[in-house]
């Protein structure tokens, strides 16, 4: 009694056909009226949105692309990495020992209000001027929402799972990881996904200090050398990196977290 | 085998305290299949959880084997009244009993043969593959059931498990865990709130007080060992046993 | 926000004075109008100073362009390249300039203790760090080394706040730096070396920076841009013959360290920037790919 | 309880100071650039005995608390509005997950342009910033609402806005706070930056004085207080948590036991 | 009042396609009590969603009051079968049940006497300032009926409400709710595993098969509209019914 085949590839297509239509409505009527506003406009900083599109390909293509986009977003992988893993680690640990929180939480408060731009100079002391340096600047910022939300995820695990967990003598890596990190992958997740936007936040910021290449470090030579125009390309090629990079993480999420949309969504009227 | 000893158990937090449990003492033998009755909120999950290693009394003593109890001990079970909650939904059916044989380490032959027989005996052979969130509330007990029974415990602590399902699955899975207590010799501490089961199911009935709570009657079931759904039912002693059984708990509720 | 540049809500009259922001980088080269403002200068003129520090032109030529700021201070080199943009500054007053003395200059390459350079040849395959690439450190490094008979294309360029290059220096991070007062002060207390004096090598006479302001409000206040080149020249001037007070000033804006006070290089204040200078960077940045084509100087210069 | 917690935390600072003095003292970095910290102390006693630094410090709160209370009002709106009705959040999807990797420093010559170094600009670098750290926090605590609460409260016929306020947002409530928490950090980090780069009045103003003077000590005692301030926002959020979440798993099921 | 015809649900999702609900059609009189019975897992809980608007159904229409329904209906009650998760955990006791008053408008003074009322009449008169969490599962069970109860809905609609609590309370809500619905007219339709219950609630039984599922039988409970729980149950004609329909719910089971 299902739904035809037929119809439900038809339907596949629709779907993703809606999905489409959906990511790009918003975007395609903010750009018109960008055009349109910034359209005559004749201040350096705020050049038309015509001149930006019109340089756009001769700045981001062959030589750019690779010498300057994919140092930088190697870096962004790296620091991005080490900082999900440190602080699912971290999380982990600080959110199952209240004490673990209680000696912990200050010094890491401390650190997290610590702007890096200030963070920079002294990453440098100890990581030199390299791409270590640059990596560590991003993990240091990409750290803080994964830790926080692994935090609070832990701590808010069901008690009944918790306590069958423990009946059945799951305990250890065990418990680890089919429950705990289980129980907490939403809000790992949404640690997760603030982190990707910082860390490419990050990754201009680390490449604004002793850096001869990347997205960052162009764009802020754009701006410092009056290329205004080139700089908006620069700014809107982040927003595109950042773009990919979400849908990228939306894939894994949906992976990761089926089964956690599943169960939301079975309460909702119409599946 | 199992020993309670001046159990006395206090909830405290959040501007509440509650004496769930004022003292409590009784013992079980080893092999003994024993059911607990009393009125709602009792205590009964709350003495079964203290017994199980997982909530701490206030004061008084838990011992198992000889050992006091101050964690989970190995090879035991553990039927959560909150059947539902107690499922880890990030996994399928089959995974969710399984989980706890990979703990035991046995080989993934072995697993694989008792996930299937435990889902098997409660009916659910066909529903390994679904997600918990995707089954009925009955059936979800179930699952929890068959996780139990999986394990192969040998003290095997169940709270309410057969609330959910139907009267005739009732009958079937009471029958299963009377066979299963026979043959492997598991000792089981039950939790229900259907008189006639405790009574059909039991070696002995133990009879709580309202909270705070004391036992109030230990009745030993002199049914005979052999028990079926047609003839225990009606035989004049079961109607005896439960009766009796009713009276207390009514007695136990106005008690208060 | 209005891109007015008339400046009309912060810079009305008020009381027959008139108040002009300036966007100042907090280092020694902008002593002079600390120093004209507290003599009264700019009083005496009826402007009313009120000095906004900001780390660089990131912020700075935003903010005169938009008409936030009135005025601004830029080294020279940025504004070439601004220029070159067809981002409309126009200089209006003198900034500071090399001391003229090789070896003697308020900033110069310096290399850390111990180091084996001695000279700007030997920058050849080594690290050079500069505040901001492309720009009037590296243009001058580039001219040191050549001057020196070295291929300046074989110095790598990397880029660091000024304040980072004596820890870059120490911890073998960079092998030189460029470093301007106090850093290079810091370095020398340090055990560091000057290998050579890189503005001088541009020029003796380099004008290192310069006040500006948009060609806009240029335009429409000549009166208020001529009062303020007025008393930035009486301040230059004043601040070129009183190097005691300026070292005074700068406890007023800086931090600097009292133990390096004294042993600042100050940097010379002529009162009228120095064109043939400037028409050498701005053939040095040329010739180094800063920009197509050398600005016109005529738009620029005031 | 609070109390030993309290003494954990202060030991852990202990251990943090400690290892601030012993680094350098041991050689490790050069005391130069990296002072051990009693030298901080010492600068940290100077500047608070200077009342520029405390109103530089007023600046930076005034431009802190403005910035996070917009962020998070407007994150909070937007998070919830775009998850209630229907197709918005498909809609806004690609628009969010473009705008939000923009780092605030980019946008510094556009603030100018707008404000110069006014208060405004602060607020609207902070306000970026810090926005959508709270709207990604609303919009995975919304999803996260349990279907048999939301079933119970459809079939109570509670309406929209009564569904939002009694079992919307106490369930995305614990995400919120952990957002808030990041908002405020991030806000306080934006204001300080936003303060060093374009000189708007504050500590970060501060900062930037003291990095091109070469005044090392004083420079990290400036970053200390930051870092401090922001131990104390924390301490805040914290206190404000107990009170708010003592319904929830996590904060009940550290009182017990 | 209540017409459901030709109801069909299909669940999809995760990988699983689950026929819940072949064929239901059936019809439920303005101010009846009628009682579901059926297998663990034959779709009852589907069935109540869908009549209570909370699911749209694959195909069929329910109708209530003769309009489709489309979304919950107001004056409507529902008893989930998951009370634990359908109270809410930030809300005391109290606040709980008084949510949906609010939603009605009622004074305060209104809400204050009928929550009260409710909670009076489920037991739990001196919990209503606990959390939802510091209560047992029959607690929690009481509360969510006390919410129910205080709605005073016309239209009740009540997932197997008396699973967790003990026999003797559940006595005492039997008699309760068939109290309120002979005072109120309500139109109830109720869940149950219980066959006696089944039986002595409802003004007829309606047996359902096993998944996918059809009605398998109606019942007409022709007991006297004055029922108590000593002298019905002990009724000749009511050993008859609860047998006909144990056999039914028996045969629907071994009918899969
Ligand atoms: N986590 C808790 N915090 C505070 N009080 C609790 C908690 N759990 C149980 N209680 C209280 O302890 C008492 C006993 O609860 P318990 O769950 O043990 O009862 P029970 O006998 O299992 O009841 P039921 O048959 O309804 O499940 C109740 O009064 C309950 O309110
Ligand atoms: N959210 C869901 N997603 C997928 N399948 C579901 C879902 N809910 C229920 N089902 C399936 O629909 C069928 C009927 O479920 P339902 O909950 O209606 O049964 P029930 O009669 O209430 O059983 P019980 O007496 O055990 O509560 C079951 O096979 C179940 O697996
Ligand atoms: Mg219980
Ligand atoms: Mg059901």
């Amino acid at each position: 009694m299902g739904v035809p085949p037929a119809r439900r590839t038809s339907g596949m297509w629709g779907k993703a056909l809606l999905r489409l239509v959906f990511a790009l409505a918003l975007p395609a009527v903010l750009v018109a009226l960008w055009w349109a506003a910034s359209a005559g406009s004749t201040n350096v900083y705020w050049p038309p949105l015509r001149t930006v599109f019109g340089v756009f390909p001769d700045v981001w293509t062959g030589e750019r692309l690779r010498g300057d986009v994919l140092p930088s977003v190697l870096r962004l992988a790296a620091g991005y990495t080490a900082a999900a893993v440190a602080g699912v680690a971290l999380g982990t640990v600080i959110g199952s020992w209240r004490r673990v929180r209680a000696l912990c939480e200050p010094v890491l408060e401390f650190l997290r209000a610590v702007p890096p731009p200030v963070l920079v100079p002294v990453i440098m002391l100890f990581a030199g001027i390299g791409d270590t340096m640059k990596i560590a600047v991003i993990a240091s910022g990409c750290v803080w929402p994964v830790l926080l939300n692994t935090v609070e995820g832990v701590r808010a695990v069901d008690p009944v799972l918790a306590e069958t967990a423990r009946s059945y003598g799951i305990t250890g890596v065990a418990r680890l990881r089919d429950v705990v990190l289980r129980s907490a992958s939403p809000q790992i997740f949404a640690g997760l996904r603030q982190a990707l936007s910082i860390g490419i936040i990050l990754m201009v910021i680390s490449e604004m200090f002793a850096a001869g290449n990347g997205l960052g470090f162009t764009i802020v030579q754009f701006q410092r050398g009056f290329a205004i125009p080139d700089m908006w390309t620069g700014i809107l090629l982040l927003g595109l990196l950042g773009f990919l990079l979400s849908v990228l993480f939306g894939l894994a999420e949906r992976r990761v977290l089926g089964w956690y949309h599943g169960l939301r969504a079975s309460g909702r009227r119409s599946p | 085998m199992l020993d309670v000893q001046g159990l006395h158990k206090v909830y405290e937090g959040s501007g509440r305290r509650t004496e769930a449990v004022r003292d409590l003492t009784f013992s079980v033998a080893a092999g003994e299949l024993v059911c607990l009755v009393g009125p709602s909120g009792c205590g009964k999950t709350t003495l079964l959880k203290c017994v199980g290693g997982l909530l701490a009394p206030t004061a008084g003593e838990v011992r198992l084997a000889g050992r006091p109890v101050d964690g989970p001990p190995p090879g035991m079970a553990f039927v959560f009244q909150e059947y539902g909650r107690s499922l880890f939904p990030w996994m399928r059916v089959g995974q969710n009993v399984e989980l706890p044989l990979k703990q035991k380490r046995l080989s993934r032959q072995r697993r694989r043969a008792l996930v299937a027989d435990a889902l098997e005996s409660v009916g659910l052979a066909d529903a390994a593959g679904a997600y918990p969130w995707q089954l009925s509330g009955g059936m979800q007990q179930r699952v929890a059931i068959a996780r139990a029974l999986a394990y192969e415990p040998e003290v095997l602590l169940m709270d309410e498990p057969f609330a959910a399902v139907d009267a005739q699955t009732r009958a079937e899975l009471e029958d299963l865990v009377r066979r299963l207590w026979r043959e492997r010799g598991i000792t089981i501490l039950f939790v229900t709130h259907d008189i006639d089961e405790a009574v059909y199911l039991g070696e002995r009935v133990l009879v709580l007080s309202a909270s705070p709570t004391v036992v109030r009657e230990q009745l030993k079931v002199d049914l005979p060992d052999q028990r079926d759904q047609l003839h225990t039912r009606v035989n004049p002693r079961f109607a005896e046993l439960r009766t009796r059984v009713y009276e207390q708990v009514q007695a136990a509720k106005r008690g208060r | 926000g209005s891109s007015d540049p008339g400046g009309k809500d912060t810079a009305g009259p008020s009381g027959g004075t008139t108040t002009v922001k300036v966007g100042v980088v907090p280092v020694l080269d902008v002593a002079p109008v600390y120093l004209g403002e507290k003599q009264g200068f700019y009083a005496d003129r009826g402007l009313e100073l009120e000095l906004v520090p900001a780390q660089g032109g990131a912020a700075i030529v935003p903010g005169v362009i938009s008409g936030q700021f009135q005025f601004g201070f830029s080294n020279t080199t940025s504004l070439l390249v601004a220029r070159s943009k067809n981002v409309p500054v126009k200089a209006v007053a003198n900034g500071a300039a090399s001391t003229g003395e090789d070896g003697a200059d308020f900033a110069a390459i310096t290399v850390g203790k111990g180091s084996p350079l001695t000279s700007a040849k030997q920058l050849e395959g080594k690290k050079a760090a500069v505040n901001t690439l492309n720009n009037v450190c590296d243009t001058s490094i580039r001219e040191s080394v050549r001057k020196d008979g070295g291929d300046p294309s074989k110095v790598e360029f990397v880029e660091m706040p000024f304040d980072r290059m004596p820890a870059a220096l120490d911890g073998g991070q960079v092998d030189a730096a460029c470093t301007p007062e106090p850093a290079l002060a810091t370095v020398k207390a340090a055990g560091g070396k000057e290998i050579a004096s890189n503005f001088h090598d541009v020029s003796p006479d380099l004008t290192v920076a310069m006040y500006f302001t948009s060609q806009q409000f240029a335009g429409k206040n000549p009166d208020l841009v001529k009062k303020f080149r007025e008393a930035t020249a009486e301040s230059l001037k004043y601040a070129d013959s009183h190097p005691e007070e300026v070292r005074q000033i700068l406890t007023t804006y800086t931090k600097i360290p009292a133990t390096l006070l004294e042993k600042l290089t100050l940097p010379r204040y002529p009162a009228e920037p120095d064109r043939a200078s400037i028409e050498r960077l701005a053939e040095l940045g040329e010739r180094d790919g800063l920009f197509e084509k050398a600005p016109n100087l005529d738009e620029l210069l005031p | 309880m609070r109390g030993s917690d309290a003494a954990l935390g202060a030991a852990g600072c202990a251990v943090f100071v400690l290892l601030g003095e012993a680094v350098p003292r041991l050689g490790l970095v050069d005391e130069d650039h990296f002072p051990p910290a009693c030298r901080i102390a010492g600068a940290l006693g100077r500047e608070l005995s200077d009342t520029a630094f405390w109103s530089a410090l007023g600046d930076t709160l005034t431009g802190w608390a403005l910035g996070l209370a917009i962020a998070v009002s407007a994150g909070v709106v937007a998070g919830v509005v775009i998850s209630v009705v229907p197709y918005l959040r498909e809609v806004t999807a690609s628009t969010i997950e473009f705008l939000r990797p923009i780092p605030s420093v980019a946008l510094i010559p556009l603030a100018v342009l707008l404000y110069g170094t006014e208060l405004r600009s602060v607020l609207l670098l902070v306000g970026y910033a810090a926005f959508w750290q709270v709207l990604i926090q609303v919009l995975y605590g919304v999803r996260d609402v349990d279907p048999v609460a939301e079933e119970t409260a459809r079939s109570y016929g509670l309406g929209g806005w009564a569904r939002v306020r009694h079992v919307l947002w106490p369930t995305a409530l614990p995400y919120v706070m952990t957002g808030v928490r990041l908002a405020a950090a991030v806000a306080l980090i934006l204001a300080v930056t936003a303060e060093l780069v374009i000189g708007a009045p504050g500590l970060g103003a501060r900062i930037a004085v003291a990095q091109t003077s070469q005044a090392v000590p004083e420079m990290y005692a400036l970053i200390v207080v930051t870092g401090v301030l922001g131990l104390l926002i924390n301490v805040g959020t914290r206190a404000v948590e107990r009170r708010a979440l003592a319904w929830h798993q996590s904060v009940r099921g550290e009182v017990a036991v």
